[in-house]
């Protein structure tokens, strides 16, 4: 007959080993159904006292209990993961980057530069990480919203203000000269946020929009 | 292995099949052999080398000096006995059978008088039956390690993320990728020439609109910030044509010297 | 700064998240390579006493450190699930055994060892399995594939690495001077198949001879 430590150690293994949450009764299959689940709810909620000061929780979930990592272990998990952030994809860039230097600026606006539509998602994206809002509305025909930058944006971008951003007269210089040489640093490290983590500036840029002519 | 009524293992340790349930503990000497079992019995061996081994095992023979003679007549009457099951025959078997006559053969002419080992026609068969022997001995080592999946699971417990959402990071490099691209792109007609200057202005574009978010009027002085220097005032002054000349905002005076008031451009709030 | 405690808490914590090996150059990750990695094996080693006593252990392998559960434990686990691993057959282990002793190895050479034909499913077994690729080819005729034992077949059979794989049965060594030898040094008895021989079986020695010709 096992002890109740015993019992313990085979219910730690099981749930250390699960993928998913395990309720009640598959745990009492551990046993052959020869311990109550009284007994397995009791000391399941012992575990997760021995657990309380680990990294590591026992949780009970509507499904079964669990171990998980504690969300304040998080950021140290993210240093080993070399799993790379997300990134925004090329249009999400260009349209916070006309923002940023054409503002305020319509959804019009941006459009023209881009020669492609603009999706409202694109915008949601930038609302959402409140890097962009509306400041006004242009008085045309369909009054558009006028996007800026918010503050957010230049705390977000370790920035005191917009001046702060690289100035770009240059460029419509060497546009004088045609575009030859511009193509290098667009390509860089731009990649579409739902696509997997390539190597970073290698793979082949990829326009999640549709294709400019 | 547990469903199977018939589970054989010639190479095992103590009992050599279970037929039935009920382990045999040794092949009988000759070829007597329960004839349902005999299929399943054959059909264990890997190879004509696995034949051949269990062979000399079961005469306890030894195996540097194997009386080929007495191995090749058992060896044959196992093969007639799979073909004449109609087991499906590897052709190996065939093969072998043949190099064991030849060898046999060999063993009869008269020899000369020195016989060096490496003469010894059983050399090459002794020197695969060991090799065979040992890997097959290995196999079972290897298959008595405790094996992920089989013996144990790696643990890998739920890795709690919810709280913090991963948001994508942007740098300044970005942006300026970006724009640089925009421009590439021969589709600007009109080259975007920014400048610190026009950033600025932009900048307070944006400042003084937020300003009138409200709604209603605010006097032109409160929108300027003199404590923050004369450039400042220029741009916000610049900021403040801009908007007037792109139409985002309304400029008022209701006669000369009396104040000015601002406001966001009539229809852009009240349509 | 992290106390030993603390870095023993976040290392537990990052391995147990972990389903495979994470190597200790990775674990400095976590502590963006500010503790050394002598530090970092010496606290493993002490996690590693920490868990003696639990149905989970600390195991160093070809790739890293990981948690699993101890074999002793799996007929609980299996009653939990009832589905349980296939053994692999013969065929495929002694294909196996072939290729983890004297890869890098042909299909030709497995057939030459074993005397019979090598399925291409049981090649395919063990390389959906992860336990063998292809390194190379020989150069003779048709270029075969050279098969040898991945880091994934170390970490799944718990070792660290061909060094630690049993070692070969020395057949030939209890029969020396009984015999004049053949091509193989004096071989002696090989196990009968009932029961083992006295002593001859017992402690296999390390392999020490050169591959036979």
């Amino acid at each position: 007959m096992l002890n109740p430590n015993e019992v313990k150690t085979i219910l730690e293994t099981a749930l250390l080993a699960a993928q998913d949450p395990v309720p009640i009764a598959q745990l009492r299959k551990l046993f052959d159904d020869e311990i109550g689940a009284d007994t397995v709810r009791r000391l399941l909620d012992e575990l997760r006292s021995d657990w309380s000061e680990r990294g590591v929780q026992l949780v009970n979930l509507a499904t079964g209990w669990r171990f998980q990592t504690r969300p304040e272990f998080q950021h140290y998990m993210e240093r080993m993961s070399p799993e790379k952030a997300p990134r925004y994809s090329r249009a999400v860039l260009e349209t916070l980057a006309i923002i940023a230097y054409r503002q305020p600026a319509t959804r019009g606006d941006i459009e023209e530069i881009r020669g492609v539509t603009v999706s409202p998602n694109i915008i949601k994206t930038l609302e959402s990480r409140n890097w962009i809002d509306v400041v006004g509305h242009r008085d045309t025909p369909g009054r558009p919203a006028l996007y800026a930058t918010t503050k957010t944006f230049l705390d977000d971008l370790g920035l005191r203000s917009l001046e702060e951003l690289p100035p770009l007269e240059e460029i419509s210089k060497s546009l004088e000269g045609t575009q030859a040489p511009l193509a290098e640093p667009a390509a860089g490290p731009i990649e579409p946020a739902a696509g997997p983590p390539a190597g970073a500036g290698e793979g082949p840029e990829v326009e999640t929009e549709p294709q400019q002519a | 292995m547990s469903g199977d009524v018939v589970t054989l293992r010639p190479e095992g340790a103590q009992r050599i099949a279970l037929v039935r349930g009920e382990p045999v503990m040794e092949i009988p000497a000759d070829l007597y052999i329960p004839p349902d079992a005999l299929e399943v019995f054959l059909e264990t061996f890997q190879g004509p080398l696995d034949l051949l081994l269990y062979l000399i095992r079961k005469a306890n023979i030894d195996i540097l000096d194997i009386p080929m003679a007495r191995v090749t007549e058992q060896y044959l009457a196992y093969v007639e006995a799979m073909r004449h099951r109609n087991l499906e025959l590897a052709a190996e078997y065939l093969v072998m059978a043949a190099m064991l006559m030849e060898i046999k053969s060999r063993l009869l002419l008269p020899r000369p008088k020195h016989v060096t080992e490496e003469e010894d026609p059983r050399a090459e068969l002794v020197r695969r039956l060991l090799e065979y022997e040992r890997m097959k001995l290995a196999a079972q080592k290897l298959d008595a390690l405790p094996q992920r999946g089989r013996d144990f699971a790696a643990i890998g417990v739920w890795i709690e993320q919810t709280m913090v959402e991963r948001l994508p990071d942007v740098n300044v490099r970005d942006l300026e990728n970006a724009w640089r691209h925009l421009l590439s792109l021969a589709r600007v007609r009109q080259h975007h020439k920014v400048t610190r200057e026009e950033l600025s202005v932009r900048e307070h574009m944006t400042g003084i609109l937020r300003n009138l978010a409200e709604g209603g009027f605010r006097e032109f002085n409160e929108l300027f910030e003199p404590w923050r220097g004369v450039s400042v005032l220029v741009i916000t002054f610049l900021a403040l044509l801009e908007l007037v000349r792109e139409r985002l905002v309304e400029v008022t005076q209701a006669e000369p010297y009396t104040p000015i008031y601002v406001k966001l451009a009539q229809h852009a709030e009240s349509e």
